[in-house]
């Protein structure tokens, strides 16, 4: 097929950056809402890197796994901003440093 | 799509149907008892539906395979899960809450866990993980007041998200490097794809591992298991320990058999330092732990680094003892596990100050049959003879001897001898003389522990049957 | 009639027995009746079988039952009678019988009354078991049956822990002995295949030749038990304190007959000791060694217990020098007369005790001889005796003793000598006592004089003493007679006038007081001296430092145990991996990612580093 | 079916006292020596229908035909384990001696209990069972089945009715045992591979299992996982830290079947399996095993003398005594052996019945501290007497059984190796050290004014019945211990011919 076609590892190295980005995320931010935005980061990385597969090997798997992600990722997401509220409600706090009790 | 193939998924389409039947009841009349009575119907006929099955084992697409080692496992978790239900029933019972969602949870989690059990590709794999752990985070938050079921949802949900995400890059880098996405086919060619680029396969597969490590809360991944644990509802926590990690870990195993991963050395040695690194940190971790339910955590993490020998001495030898082992020691674990946690949940209930060991002391005084159960539970983790966890440890310990793995089972005997010492604290506390009094446990719950204890002393003391079913698949 | 030997000893230890079980249920009288009757019996079967044994003396050799049978290991509870063990078994039970009697009275007051007849049967049921043993295990039975009574009769007034302190004493350090002893039996059956003590000597004379390694290691080894029971160097350090036990108790057990076990050990099995001269060389030095020293030591005691103890240390030195030197028979001849002797002097100090409630030290004494004149002549005989005065038993024992000793090979006449100097301390240290205690002005009143069943008997000792000497022991048969021809007649003149020499010495000193020794006593030199003889040449305060108290100091050093320290590590090792562990529990999820993702970048380098290929 | 039986009754048994305890708090003790009665009974009674036991002909190891009973029933068919019980002249005196012991046991718990009787003796009674089992188990899975979990009763009965400090010790009990008997379960799994990649099936019995051929140094490492795990039972130093702990906390009944029984199964699984199963192995190993026998001996004695407490001396000396059978073991000729056997035995007698005197005191005095007693003889001259009787037994007089089982072992060791012997033997001199001095402190010296204004009972009819009971047996194996000795010469004898 024809049009622009780059080169796996170009695309593997974007989506491995998203990844890295994303975990540094999680591993930075205290807010609950920006730690569910690094999620969606690093799981976007991934479905980067199956499209770019996917274009690679010249198959519709690719994509098909990118809905399948979007769809997961909208999932966990949901379900995330559910417990986001009870967390404001119950902790007084969306830092998850302090909505911390159990440990040892 | 042909008849046989739907028989094949009928304990699938059974839940599935429950699920649909219990959002209907829903919207008609909200009725808990209703809702329970439901599910447990559900669960029954899923049941049977995985006996039906067994006569049309087949690969349903690509997607999943419906084999008798995962019917098995189907049966298995599904037996789990209608314990989950019977506790369930009793501890949400007190508090005036909305209840149905909670069993619409639990079957759609169940569902998930059954996919996960069949799949022999990287989506189903995806897709029932998430369909389970989705489910299983609103379970875990489902309590209405308290601080801790939330945290440790939140916890829960943030870091297995962070690790799927791991996952699926690791399918992606795989992905990249074959150009395929089913267990069998990444076998095939990852052997090829490894020659070019050994890069991408390692890490990818690596990648992998840890997602799946994650949920089996092995060393290094282990550390949400504790804060989870004590913040679930007991019930829940017993489901998250059985159902969950049983399904995770047939997954991991048809990954790495049919993925044939065991060919690659580095994995062998990097899943090695896992095991090991989880039997020692996770038994140190649990000896001087107070909160039972955390110290039933992190014997589970120890538990699964004795599991994953098994995996590694495939390295060695591809006989049937070693899919017997998993299949054995799985059953006992899940058996145990319920065990232990039906007692913790009666005992302890959802008070968080009760989960202490102080307040069991005198236990065997107080509560003679629940006293009893945990003992056994005690015992059978510890692998003493004539419970169901000596089989276990006897079955890894005959692996991982006919592989002649002599360091792991180094750690293994290490590991053990410190586990003695946690598990005897909670049975000495037990044989303590105390005052603490409090409210009998109702007949159900004396009847489960009995049930289990039974089965776990019955597969201890006369295994030959369940050799010769698990000898079978 | 011999068949009935085995009545013997049982006839004791069933009384024993019996005293035991009653629990001091008994009266007096039938306690008395079943500890003086019992041995009393045993005298006389004892008694007619000596007569019968004289009528046609053959050996007797009577297995009850064996004992034990593994392999070719089967000594059995037999019995071996022969002159030898004719004399042993008359001593015991003639004098045994006497000190029964004896104690009757001596210990009327007493509030356990039945417990000491009952050890003192039991002793000497376990004595007569010794003597009359055919194989060593057996007599190894009897040596620790005596050894465990003379325990029990030293402590026998255990509230006061001096008695059991000295009862210790005595039992472990002959268990040193003994301890030797047993590694010789297991030596003696390796080597030779039996305990039997005949077929055993029979066996080391043809598979050893004189002068061999193996049978100088073991008779040295069977010395070490003799040592150990006869209180010679340098195991004698016992005796002097199983003082401590009732008088009677010291006149059986440690005059008469316990303490010449060892003796009789010796010239038992002198069938091996003929094999290694040079044992004989070292018993026979032994032997002079120690008289020499306890002589030297009797002289300084003011005790009057103390200084019969070392003269009983002293003169079985003699008898060990008479072994040494090969004259078996004069050895146990002395063994007889010093039975009796000293049992007299051991029961006069008693009766002397028993009238002075309890006085022990002779300088309290004095002028006794017309207030108690039974117990002054007793002392009389008995020390002429002891000193071998001419015409009393003893004089005939020690006589014979010195005579053969000058004939020994080489240092015969040393030994000879040194016996001379030993014979002239026996007299001096003898009547030193008997002129302290009898003559001289009264210093305490005795409140009540013997009764019968303490003079009689005292006089019977007495007559046993005089006449002693001419017996004729029928030994010949049993030991090789002793060659040599009759040495010089100066000799034996020496011999006979040194303990004349002694009494007069003791007379001027001690009585007329003509001869002033003070200055040389209260010397610098002379103090020093004194004071170490006194201390038994301070035998004892070496061993308290050189034994007693590093044992305790190591006990009490591992009372900590060392070795569960060890595992006491390894727990503390775990629980402070535990203690660091939990803290990286912090309960904060970026702290969890962030060693998720360690952990992950871990495991990637070392899968990456592990597959060759890779790099 | 006899043996099964055996333990059925014992099993059974237990769960009866457990019930009896409804129809009164005296019923469980009366049941438990009831039923231990009958189970001794019905030993002796089967015995009697059985060849003459003094006239035993040797049994062939590998031959169960030849044994005095065997019994065999599928168990676990996949991996070739069935329910093996066999007994010979050596196991029948060990059962034997475990029932004698467990009635003494009972007795000892009379008074001495005073809560949960009939769980207490229940769980007496499954100790007793789990005992009987190791001793005729001839499955080696069913043997470690019976291993391990004859501890936990013995476990509860620490942990329950100790003393003071009875957590830790039932704690450290049972993690030693453990961890040594995971060792020998690898041991064992290993030792089964070995033999099915031989023989191409899995078979855990012993039968089959002897004689397998194997290279050396897996020999050398499978016999060292026995070794550990019976060694750490016997105890022998420096596996032996567990033991005074365990027995000093244990109530009197659990200290006299620790130190009469379970100790022995150490012992016997020594001459049973490791010395047999890898004899090459075991015999170049026997000087190290020898010199910790000697060493056991030596350290056990030292340490009783530095004990003031009654039972912790008491258990140095066991100790102490077990390092004679450790020796005996591994001199590995009849004598020594013979005098192994004797030695569990007369050991088993003369230590529980001190035990049970330090029991009684402590119920008299309520302490087992040595400093507070002293002169009690003039209080409790039956007991004193009595213990002067058992005292004098442990430091090995003649005439008693001890003396007799220890100079066997002395003989035989000194055919092997004199100056070992010369070692062990100043173990005797350190055992009437020690002996002596626990007499001195208790029953003689000054009396302890506090005591005499206590009213101290002596012994009553029960204990004196108890106590002459074990002062016989012991009298009889001193003067006449033929018909044991015959009863395990031929066992001996065809044990002695596995090794080169």
């Amino acid at each position: 097929m024809d049009g622009l076609n780059i080169p796996l590892n170009h695309v593997l190295l974007v989506s491995s950056l998203l990844f890295v980005i994303g975990l540094l995320g999680l591993m930075i931010r205290r807010n609950i809402i920006f730690i569910l935005m690094s999620l969606e980061v690093m799981l976007n990385a991934a479905a980067l890197a199956f499209v770019g597969a996917g274009a690679h090997w010249g198959q519709p798997d690719g994509q098909v796994v990118f809905m399948l992600i979007l769809t997961v990722a909208a999932a966990e997401v949901a379900v995330g901003l559910g417990l986001v509220l009870q967390i404001q409600r119950r902790f007084k706090t969306l830092d998850m440093d302090h909505a911390n009790r159990m440990g040892g | 799509m042909n008849s046989s193939s739907m028989m094949a998924l009928l304990p699938i389409l059974m839940l599935s149907l429950t699920v649909v039947v219990l959002m209907i009841q829903a919207s008609i009349k909200r009725d808990q008892s209703i809702a329970w009575m439901i599910t447990g119907i559900g669960f029954l006929v899923s049941l049977w539906a995985a006996g039906y099955a067994r006569g049309f084992t087949q690969t349903v697409t690509v997607l999943l395979s419906v084999d008798d080692w995962g019917l098995y496992f189907t049966t298995l978790v599904l037996l789990a899960s209608v314990v989950t239900l019977v506790l369930s029933k009793d501890t949400f019972s007190p508090e005036g809450e909305r209840k149905e969602e909670f069993y619409l949870l639990l079957v759609l989690s169940v569902l998930g866990a059954v996919v996960l059990i069949q799949s022999t590709h990287m989506v189903s794999l995806l897709l029932g993980m998430e369909l389970m752990g989705v489910a299983l985070y609103a379970m875990i938050a489902f309590p209405e007041r308290g601080q801790l079921p939330l945290e440790a949802a939140i916890k829960y949900l943030v870091l297995s998200a962070c690790a799927s995400a791991m996952l699926l890059y690791g399918f992606a880098l795989l992905y990249a490097a074959t150009g395929d996405l089913s267990y069998a086919g990444i076998g095939t060619k990852a052997i090829l794809a490894y020659a070019q680029n050994p890069v991408l396969v390692i890490s990818g597969t690596v990648l992998v591992l840890a997602g799946i490590c994650f949920k089996l809360s092995l060393v290094p991944f282990h550390m949400w298991t504790p804060d989870v644990y004590e913040g679930a509802p007991t019930p829940v926590t017993g489901f998250l320990a059985t159902v969950s990690k049983g399904a995770v870990f047939v997954a991991l195993a048809r990954f790495f058999i049919e993925g044939q991963l065991y060919q690659y050395s580095s994995l062998i040695g990097v899943l090695s330092m896992v095991a090991i690194a989880s039997m020692l940190i996770g038994n140190l971790l649990a000896l001087k732990q107070n909160n039972v339910k955390r110290l039933l955590a992190y014997s589970s993490i120890a538990h699964f680094g004795y599991l994953l020998v098994v995996l590694v001495a495939l390295a060695y030898q591809d006989g049937p003892l070693v899919n017997e082992a998993i299949t054995f020691y799985l059953g006992a674990y899940i058996l145990t596990t319920l065990l232990a946690f039906s007692v913790v949940a009666t005992i302890a209930g959802e008070e968080e100050e009760k989960n202490d060991i102080t307040f069991f002391e005198g236990l065997f005084w107080r509560k003679r049959i629940q006293a009893i159960g945990l003992t056994v539970a005690m015992l059978s983790f510890a692998g003493i003879p004539l419970t169901a966890g000596f089989m276990g440890k006897f079955y890894i310990i005959s692996v991982g001897i006919q592989s002649g793995l002599w360091w792991l089972l180094a750690a293994l005997v290490m590991g053990s001898a410190i586990a003695i010492y946690y598990y005897l604290r909670i049975i000495f506390a037990m044989s303590k003389a105390s005052k603490i009094s409090s409210d009998s446990p109702t007949q159900a719950q004396d009847l489960l522990v009995i049930v289990l204890v039974a089965m776990v002393i019955m597969l201890g003391s006369w295994p030959q049957p369940f050799i010769e079913i698990a000898g079978r698949l | 009639m011999r068949e009935l030997i085995w009545l013997i000893p049982l006839i004791p230890l069933l009384s024993s027995v019996t005293l035991m079980l009653s629990s001091g249920k008994f009266p007096r009288l039938l306690i008395g009746l079943l500890g003086v009757g019992s041995v009393g019996s045993a005298a006389l079967l004892t008694l007619a079988l000596g007569l019968d044994f004289m009528a046609n003396p053959e050996v007797l050799q009577l297995t009850l039952w064996t004992w034990m049978q593994v392999g070719s290991f089967a000594p059995g509870v037999a019995f071996y009678f022969d002159g030898l063990t004719l004399v042993m078994m008359s001593v015991i039970t003639g004098v045994g019988f006497l000190i029964h009697l004896f104690s009757t009275e001596f210990m009327e007051d007493d509030v356990s009354y039945a417990r000491y007849f009952a050890y003192l049967n039991m002793f000497v049921a376990a004595m007569l078991v010794l003597v009359m043993a055919d194989n060593l295990l057996l007599l190894y039975l009897g040596w620790e049956g005596v050894g465990v009574c003379s325990y029990l009769l030293v402590g026998f007034w255990y509230q006061n822990s001096a008695n059991g302190q000295a009862a210790r004493k005595a039992f472990i350090v002959t268990r040193i002995g003994d301890t030797a002893m047993a590694l010789g039996l297991l030596l003696l059956f390796t080597e030779l295949g039996t305990l039997n003590i005949q077929s055993m000597v029979g066996a080391a004379n043809e598979s050893w030749q004189v002068g061999d390694t193996l049978p100088l290691i073991a008779c040295l080894l069977l010395l070490g038990g003799a040592v150990g029971k006869s209180a010679q160097l340098p195991l004698h350090t016992w005796l002097p304190d199983a003082m401590a036990g009732p008088t009677p108790v010291s006149a059986l057990i440690h005059a008469a007959t316990m303490v010449t076990a060892g003796v009789y050990l010796i010239a038992r099995t002198h069938g091996l000791f003929l094999l290694a001269p040079t044992a004989m060389l070292v018993v026979a030095i032994i032997g002079i060694t120690t008289s020499l020293i306890a002589a030297f030591t009797a002289l300084m005691q003011s005790d009057i217990k103390r200084i019969l103890a070392y003269s009983t240390i002293s003169q079985i030195g003699y008898m060990f020098l008479a072994l040494g030197v090969g004259a078996w028979t004069a050895g146990i001849f002395h063994l007889m007369t010093h039975a009796f002797f000293k049992a007299l002097l051991f029961l006069g100090s008693g009766a002397i005790i028993h009238c002075l409630h309890h006085e022990h030290n002779i300088f309290k004494m004095g002028g006794l001889r017309s207030k108690m004149p039974v117990t002054f002549w007793s002392f009389m005989i008995g020390s002429a005796a002891l000193a071998a005065l001419p015409m009393t038993s003893g004089f005939f024992s020690k006589d014979q003793i010195l005579l053969e000793a000058y004939q020994f090979p080489d240092i015969g006449p040393w030994l000879w000598f040194a016996g001379l100097c030993g014979a002239l301390l026996t007299a001096m240290y003898s009547f030193r006592l008997v002129f302290v205690v009898f003559f001289g002005q009264v210093k305490t009143k005795p409140d009540k004089d013997t009764g019968w069943r303490m003079a009689l008997p005292l006089s019977v000792l007495c007559g046993l003493s005089l006449v002693g000497g001419y017996f004729i022991i029928p030994v010949e048969s049993v030991f090789p007679m002793s060659t040599g021809t009759h040495p010089a007649h100066w000799v034996e003149y020496v011999s006979i006038s040194v303990p004349l020499v002694g009494l007069l010495l003791a007379y001027l000193i001690f009585q007329s007081g003509q001869l002033r020794v003070d200055g040389l006593v209260n010397s610098a030199i002379g103090k020093i001296m004194r004071q170490f003889w006194l201390s038994g040449w301070g035998i004892d305060w070496l061993y308290e430092r050189l034994f007693v108290r590093p044992y305790y100091a190591f006990a009490s050093l591992l009372k900590a145990e060392p070795v569960d320290a060890v595992y006491g590590l390894v727990v503390t090792f775990n629980e402070a991996l535990n203690g660091w562990l939990s803290q990286s529990q912090t309960g904060r999820m970026r702290w969890y990612i962030t060693s998720m993702v360690a952990g992950l970048v871990v495991l990637v380098a070392v899968a990456l580093q592990l597959s060759p290929e890779a790099i | 079916m006899i043996m099964v039986n055996l333990i059925l009754i014992l099993l059974v048994g237990g769960l009866l006292a457990m019930i009896s305890e409804r129809f009164g708090k005296n019923v469980p003790r009366i049941v438990a020596l009831g039923i231990v009665l009958i189970d001794l009974v019905y030993l002796l009674s089967q015995l009697s229908g059985m060849s003459d036991l003094t006239q035993l002909q040797a049994p062939i190891p590998s031959d169960p035909g030849t044994w005095l009973m065997h019994f065999k029933a599928e168990w676990i068919p996949a991996f070739g384990i069935s329910l093996e019980l066999a007994l010979d002249g050596i196991s029948l005196l060990m059962v034997t001696l475990t029932l004698v012991l467990g009635a003494i046991a009972v007795s000892a718990s009379w008074t001495d209990i005073k809560i949960r009787r009939g769980f207490f003796e229940a769980n007496l009674l499954w100790t007793l069972a789990g005992v009987l089992g190791v001793f005729m188990a001839l499955d080696l899975f069913l043997f470690f089945l019976f291993w391990e979990v004859m501890l936990i009763p013995m476990y509860f009965m620490i942990a329950i009715w100790g003393h003071e400090n009875r957590g830790y010790a039932a704690m450290k009990f049972f993690i030693f045992t453990q961890v040594s008997g995971l060792l020998m379960l690898i041991s064992i799994l290993a030792l089964v591979s070995v033999n099915q990649s031989a023989t191409g099936q899995w078979s855990f019995s012993y039968f089959d299992l002897l004689g397998t051929p194997m290279s050396e140094k897996v020999a050398h490492w499978l016999m060292l996982g026995f070794f550990i795990a019976f060694v750490v039972k016997l105890p022998a130093f420096p596996f032996h830290t567990w033991l005074p702990d365990a027995h000093t906390q244990a109530p009197t009944a659990g200290s006299v079947i620790l130190a009469g029984i379970l100790l022995k199964t150490g012992a016997y699984g020594l001459i049973r399996f490791a010395v047999p199963l890898f004899p090459e192995a075991a015999m170049d190993f026997s000087y190290v095993a020898m010199a910790l026998g000697a060493a056991g001996i030596i350290y056990g004695a030292i340490l009783a003398f530095g004990q003031t407490d009654f039972k912790r001396l008491i258990a140095y000396s066991s100790v102490s005594h077990m390092g004679f059978v450790l020796l005996g073991v591994y001199a590995w000729n009849e004598l020594a052996l013979q005098g192994a056997v004797m030695q569990m035995v007369a050991h088993g007698f003369s230590t529980a019945a001190l035990f049970m005197i330090a029991g009684a005191l402590q119920e008299r005095l309520h302490t087992r501290e040595l400093r507070e007693m002293g002169g009690l003889w003039q209080h409790m001259p039956r007991m004193g007497a009595v213990a002067m009787f058992f005292v004098l037994a442990s430091l090995g007089l003649p005439g008693l059984g001890n003396f007799v089982a220890e100079f066997l072992v002395l003989l035989g060791l000194f055919q092997v190796d004199p100056w070992m012997t010369a070692v062990a033997a100043l173990g005797l001199i350190a055992g009437a050290v020690y002996s002596l001095m626990l007499m001195q402190r208790s029953f003689h010296g000054e009396p302890n004014p506090k005591l005499t204004e206590m009213g101290l009972v002596d012994f009553g009819t029960r204990e004196m019945i108890t106590m002459v009971v074990m002062m016989l047996a012991l009298i009889g194996l001193g003067i006449y211990p033929q018909p044991l000795l015959d009863m395990a010469q031929p066992v001996l004898q065809s044990l002695l011919e596995v090794t080169p």
